[in-house]
């Protein structure tokens, strides 16, 4: 019989969750023994909270410095992939305003950004880089209209989504820049499960990043239309242009494949990025000092270069 | 002077809600004032929806800042297959979540204003529950709560159940003391003097906590949604309100905007109808003054 | 009414009504002080036997209604003692069916959003008694008071006269053993009142009710009375306590007797007496 | 049987509320009801407290799901440098949203009471607003609104006036008939008439929607930072939460929780005594019932 | 009162009491019927007099109140006109700063808000008088019902007379032209009464008003008016329209006076008259 797994999504379902559906839709899970049911998140679903309670065996985790309040407060998660190496987090400014750099935002009375970008994020940049200041800081509720009314101003975003938004709506390009570029190297789309669950089942566990891993080779170089049919059921506002442009922009930044993943494969991550990104984010007073975040993170299972042969 | 009456126009007549004169045309004291309460509505409908127009031509305004009403209709109709759903969706909840609003919110009005130890153990807890934000909860309530729908509910009820309570304890407790006197007088157990006294007397307040729980359900299903709701396929508007957001599908924003807002009115509405037909006979707020 | 009940009432009256029999209710040193510090009675005594008529009588304001309220069990005396017999305690029906206590009070006291039918139900109603049950009990204490033809209607259709006659109504309907009215009639044309009080007689005498009435109307009490109570005000206390002398059944010839005549001027001395008590004081 | 007077326990003293009975010594009947009126509140927490951490300990739930009562505690008395600002930020809004909302709300109440135009044309769009979900409407605000403050104090008047306006326009509208024609017959002007007569009856009406409006002034303030407010260092409780939430503080966040909790059961006994104090000499809800 | 507002009322009043005066309010086949359908009046006509005091007596219900009510402008006819003299509309207070016309309500009708010397002000208030300017008039009101003592009470701390005391004090307050009155003596002892018709009958010369007096006392009626109307109900019409032909000033010993006895014999029987009409109709 094939093992019941539960995995949680941060958002709706969209291309960046594309290789999950596509393991889903060719079978991939299947074959590796598993039953997948993919639950999508929303702008404050409460996925995380479902994996803490055992309602769910994996989620996606955003970025690591989930992963360090984790072990700030206690809570035994451990991240095992990280399909993203960069985070698709950008900044958006408007084209004609002389912002050229990422340095250059800092000129912008005004940066809409969401709280927990303000939280982290923005708080790197601010001990990073001169010039940022809280006074910048304008609530961003999903909606770029204010960001639009105001070309003094700069706005966070998600590579893949506001930026399209912004193009076909607003009729301009926006200058993207891309916290990754800029150096806050958080993993990002990693799977995290909980530790018990780890320790008692760590065969599903491989089972299911494995299964994963090739499920987002074949997503990206294989046929993804299965995958794509999934995505738009489950969200059917979701339009194929939507996922070109998807796509198009995760390959053309290396979103999934850059750095070590070049090389060992899709999920890998290293130890000392994540402890450098640690370090970088105690010093922008971001999370506490003196953690143990050993614990957090697992490379059991990735930088094996699995599936590397599906990529053509 | 003489003001011969067969020729005076009435000038006391006052009918309580605007709701209501549209739907009782029986109280209208004449044609004139029934047109009224058709026109002016309509006329500040159209007013304003000429001004927002103008604007949006007037200064360019770019339609995904703020679309001009032809295009939110546009959206509206092209759209209906989206929004339609949803509505109906963020309709049922809102529903149930009213009814369980009334029910809960009497309930506990009854209970404390019958009993003093319940009003002091339990008041306070009810305004905790008002002044919790959902978004801050919805979670525990999703790991302890079975099925989304469940989830959604609660926290539906948790947003609309306050107005009635307060207003319905308001409404018991200011129950005229004779009339007490004469309940007591007469040996009437507890049950009947709540139900043949405190209860018909509350009822005023009671509508008007009605009124309020109206709007609020349909708001506390949005919040629940938010908070708690599922995504996709099965979602009511909340969901595609976030969505046309992101998307800056603004007109499609302001059409669901558009649904939410005319379902808020006509709850209010027939709230408001409820609430005459209940009063209309003897209540000074709905009594036609005779003159 | 059963022809049971009748007779039982009827008997109890021919017991109780002798000069030697204990009294149903007794305030003893009665004192009430509002929270604001009015004394509204002071040390008031008061024996009311079973079958008897007592009028109160006073200037306005001086604690009639208030000792009213604190015979029918609805307000406590501040000090004293109020002393009731244990078969009638308020709120318990009688055997007969009857209710012990009815109150009509010095205003309507209707409840606005009920039908006139459904305001004189009320006691029944509250006895368990269904709308069909009651509908022959309400309809003829409704003809007593002349509203028959207004049973549908709600308070705010009627009259400042038609509302008391409701309340009357309300009172009557239930058979009660003590009667509590405070100025009843205070709102009726003479006719009308005439009329009520004959039948309010007869009734007291066919059902032997022990009555306690406030009135204004010096010639009301001693029509109606077989004790007449003089209270005076500020404090409120009883300055003069007579009885009437008249044998039952009085009829209207009666108001053109000379003891008529008599009890009406001492009534009314006694009542110019307690003004000027109040007016001491 | 004898009922000597002064041995009876006074049976129906009835007084309006929990808080003013704390607040308002001189109403309790006597020394065991005020003990009464302090000690049933503390039981039922500590009762809950109790069960809480029987709950927590029994089954084991991780602190990340339910935290103790205990680790509560703890995060409150160690996050109070960042907790106690935030706090004063969120009260800010929310007096300031609660003042708008009763001038607003009354205003509006007066308006549309008084003029039939006024009512059919403006309380739809009172409704709509009430309807309206404000993460939706506040990026517009965001846009036409200068400052973030200002924005902020929209969002919160647009959550809490409706009760009051509700509310009071049922007030105005319940005036009895009998004395405005007392009114109209000495000549009163409308203004007379409103000041003199329909505002002092409203009261009632006018305190209940206060009541509800005070929590929802406080879950406005919230909501109004969630969707248009500051954050970092000027930030208010909402930001402190949603701060706690993605850095799975659960303690500080329950920590936050009962803060606006403790807020929210203080306005509501500040609201309960003002209205006590307004209505104790006339009103039949606030009467001590003199037996 | 100054005594200019006491010579300008006081020479109105000798101009006016002539039989050939015009009338001051004149009903013309007024009918009165409510949403329910109740006929309340029925082409009921009525003249009255600048200076008259005329007492309206009829059965409970007979549509007293009603023609009161339309005569104060409260409550339009249904039917037929009604017509008064530029000067005396409604609300305009007078050139001597008297009011055109008071009301004294069957009910109370008082604000619980306020307490009793707020509620007597209240027609002084609302022409603008402020508080400290008002505080003799509303005294002195107060001292006429007796009621001085109880200033700063409330409505809810007085007796039922001691409100009806009330609200005829506000009535009084200012010095209306116009006088109506429903029945504002049923709730009060014979003595206090007796006081206050004389005050009223006093005051009524002394300035020349015009009352308007609904009462079910038909000695009252004759005592204080030189005019009765009575009414029968279902329809409320008017069925007689006597003159009281007895010299004023009245004072207690006409109460004796065979003339008195006649008047009262003579309305009294108009008045079963009209209980008879009533009750064919
Ligand atoms: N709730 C109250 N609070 C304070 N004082 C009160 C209250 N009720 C009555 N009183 C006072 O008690 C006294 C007696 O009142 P009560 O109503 O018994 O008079 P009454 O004899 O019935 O007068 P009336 O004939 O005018 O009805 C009055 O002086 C009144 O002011
Ligand atoms: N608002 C109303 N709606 C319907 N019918 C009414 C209304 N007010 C009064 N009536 C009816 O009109 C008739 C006359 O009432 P009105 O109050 O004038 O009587 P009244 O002569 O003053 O009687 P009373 O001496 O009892 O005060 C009554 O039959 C009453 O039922
Ligand atoms: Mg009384
Ligand atoms: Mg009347």
């Amino acid at each position: 019989a094939l093992d019941e797994v539960k995995f949680g999504t941060n958002w709706l379902a969209e291309a960046e969750h594309g290789g999950f559906y596509q393991a889903v839709a060719d079978g991939t899970y299947e074959k590796y023994g598993l039953n997948v049911e993919i639950i999508q998140g929303g702008p404050q679903a409460a996925n995380q909270a479902l994996l803490m309670a055992d309602r769910i065996q994996f989620y996606m985790q955003g970025n690591l410095i989930g992963s360090f309040s984790a072990v700030e407060q206690g809570i035994p998660v451990v991240e095992v992939a990280a399909i993203f190496q960069k985070d698709p987090q950008v900044l958006i400014a408007h084209p004609d305003q002389g912002i050229e750099t990422f340095e250059d935002l800092a000129k912008l009375p005004t940066i809409f950004l969401g709280k927990d970008l303000y939280a982290t994020g923005f708080q790197w940049m601010k001990a990073n880089f001169e010039g940022f200041r809280d006074e910048q800081y304008k609530p961003y509720t999903f909606n770029p209209a204010p960001f639009l009314a105001d070309k003094q101003s700069a706005q966070q975003g998600y590579i893949t989504s506001e930026p399209f938004a912004i193009e076909t709506e607003g009729g301009f390009k926006p200058k993207l820049f891309l916290l990754a570029d800029a150096g806050f190297d958080t993993y990002s789309t990693m799977i995290e499960t909980k530790a018990d669950f780890l320790e008692q089942n760590p065969d599903i566990v491989k089972r299911f990043v494995e299964a994963s891993i090739i499920g987002w080779y074949n997503y990206l170089y294989g046929d993804n239309s299965a995958a794509n049919d999934l995505i738009k059921q489950a969200n059917p506002e979701m339009t194929d242009a939507q996922i070109a442009f998807t796509i198009d922009k995760m390959k053309e930044f290396g979103l999934v494949e850059s750095g070590t993943a070049l090389e060992k494969g899709i999920g890998c991550m290293t130890e000392e990025r994540i402890k450098g990104f640690y370090d970088d984010m105690v010093k922008s007073g971001v999370v506490k000092a003196d953690l143990d975040i050993s614990t957090v993170y697992t490379t059991e299972f990735v930088c094996n270069g699995l599936g590397m042969d599906l990529k053509k | 002077m003489s003001l011969a009456a067969t020729e005076k126009k009435p000038e006391n007549v006052t009918n309580a809600d605007p709701a209501v004169a549209l739907l009782d045309a029986k109280s209208a004291p004449g044609r004139t004032a029934r047109a009224k309460r058709i026109l002016i509505p309509l006329l500040m409908l159209a007013l304003l929806l000429v001004a927002w127009s103008l604007y949006v031509w007037a200064f360019d305004v770019p339609h995904y800042i703020l679309p001009s009403p032809m295009r939110i209709a546009d959206a509206l109709v092209s759209d209906w297959g989206i929004l339609g759903p949803a509505l109906l969706v963020t309709l049922k909840i809102t529903f149930l979540a009213l009814i369980l609003a009334l029910l809960g919110g009497v309930a506990l009005a009854v209970l404390i204003a019958e009993s003093k130890i319940a009003e002091l153990a339990l008041y306070p807890y009810a305004v905790i529950l008002q002044v919790t934000p959902i978004v801050a909860i919805a979670p525990l309530i999703l790991i302890y709560v079975p099925t989304t729908q469940a989830a959604l509910l609660i926290c539906a009820w948790i947003v609309a159940f306050f107005p009635v309570l307060s207003n319905t304890t308001q409404g018991l407790k200011s129950t005229d003391h004779n009339l007490l006197d004469l309940f007591k007088l007469y040996g009437a157990n507890r049950w009947q003097t709540l139900i043949f006294l405190k209860l018909p007397n509350a009822l005023p307040y009671f509508l008007a906590g009605l009124r309020i729980a109206g709007g609020l359900a349909l708001i506390a299903a949005v919040v629940a949604e938010f908070a708690a709701g599922s995504a996709g396929a099965g979602s009511g508007l909340a969901f595609r309100l976030i969505e046309s957001q992101f998307r800056l599908n603004i007109p499609r924003l302001f059409a669901a905007l558009f649904l939410l807002s005319i379902t808020g009115v006509l709850i209010f509405a027939a709230t408001s109808f409820i609430s005459h037909m209940l009063l209309r006979k003897w209540h000074e707020s709905a009594l036609k003054r005779e003159v | 009414m059963t022809a049971n009940s009748i007779a039982a009432t009827g008997s109890a009256r021919e017991m109780a009504r002798g000069e030697n029999s204990a009294p149903i209710i007794s305030l003893k040193k009665v004192s009430k002080v509002f929270a604001n510090g009015t004394v509204a009675l002071k040390e008031m005594s008061l024996d009311i036997k079973r079958g008897e008529f007592v009028s109160l009588l006073g200037p306005s304001g001086c604690g009639k209604s208030t000792a009213l309220r604190i015979i029918a069990g609805l307000s406590t005396a501040s000090s004293g003692s109020v002393t009731w017999p244990e078969e009638a305690r308020r709120g318990k029906p009688a055997e007969d069916g009857g209710h012990e206590i009815s109150f009509v009070f010095q205003e309507p006291t209707l409840m606005p959003w009920a039908t006139v039918f459904g305001n004189v139900w009320l006691p029944l109603r509250l006895k368990g008694v269904s709308k069909r049950a009651a509908r022959d009990d309400v309809i003829a204490a409704l003809e007593m008071v002349g509203l028959e033809d207004f049973a549908d209607s709600y308070p705010r259709e009627l009259s400042g006269g038609m509302k008391m006659r409701v309340s009357i109504a309300r009172a009557l309907v239930t058979k009660p053993r003590l009667l509590l009215m405070d100025e009843p009639f205070a709102a009726l044309d003479e006719i009308t009142r005439f009329k009520l009080n004959n039948d309010l007689l007869h009734l007291w005498e066919k059902f032997g009710w022990t009555v306690i009435f406030v009135t204004h109307s010096v010639f009301e009490s001693v029509y109606l009375s077989n004790r007449i109570v003089v209270m005076a005000a500020r404090p409120g206390r009883v300055v003069e306590d007579m009885a009437v002398d008249a044998p039952y059944p009085r009829e209207e010839e009666f108001r053109t007797s000379p003891v008529y005549n008599d009890y009406c001027r001492k009534a009314s001395n006694a009542l110019h007496d307690a003004m000027e008590a109040s007016a001491e004081a």
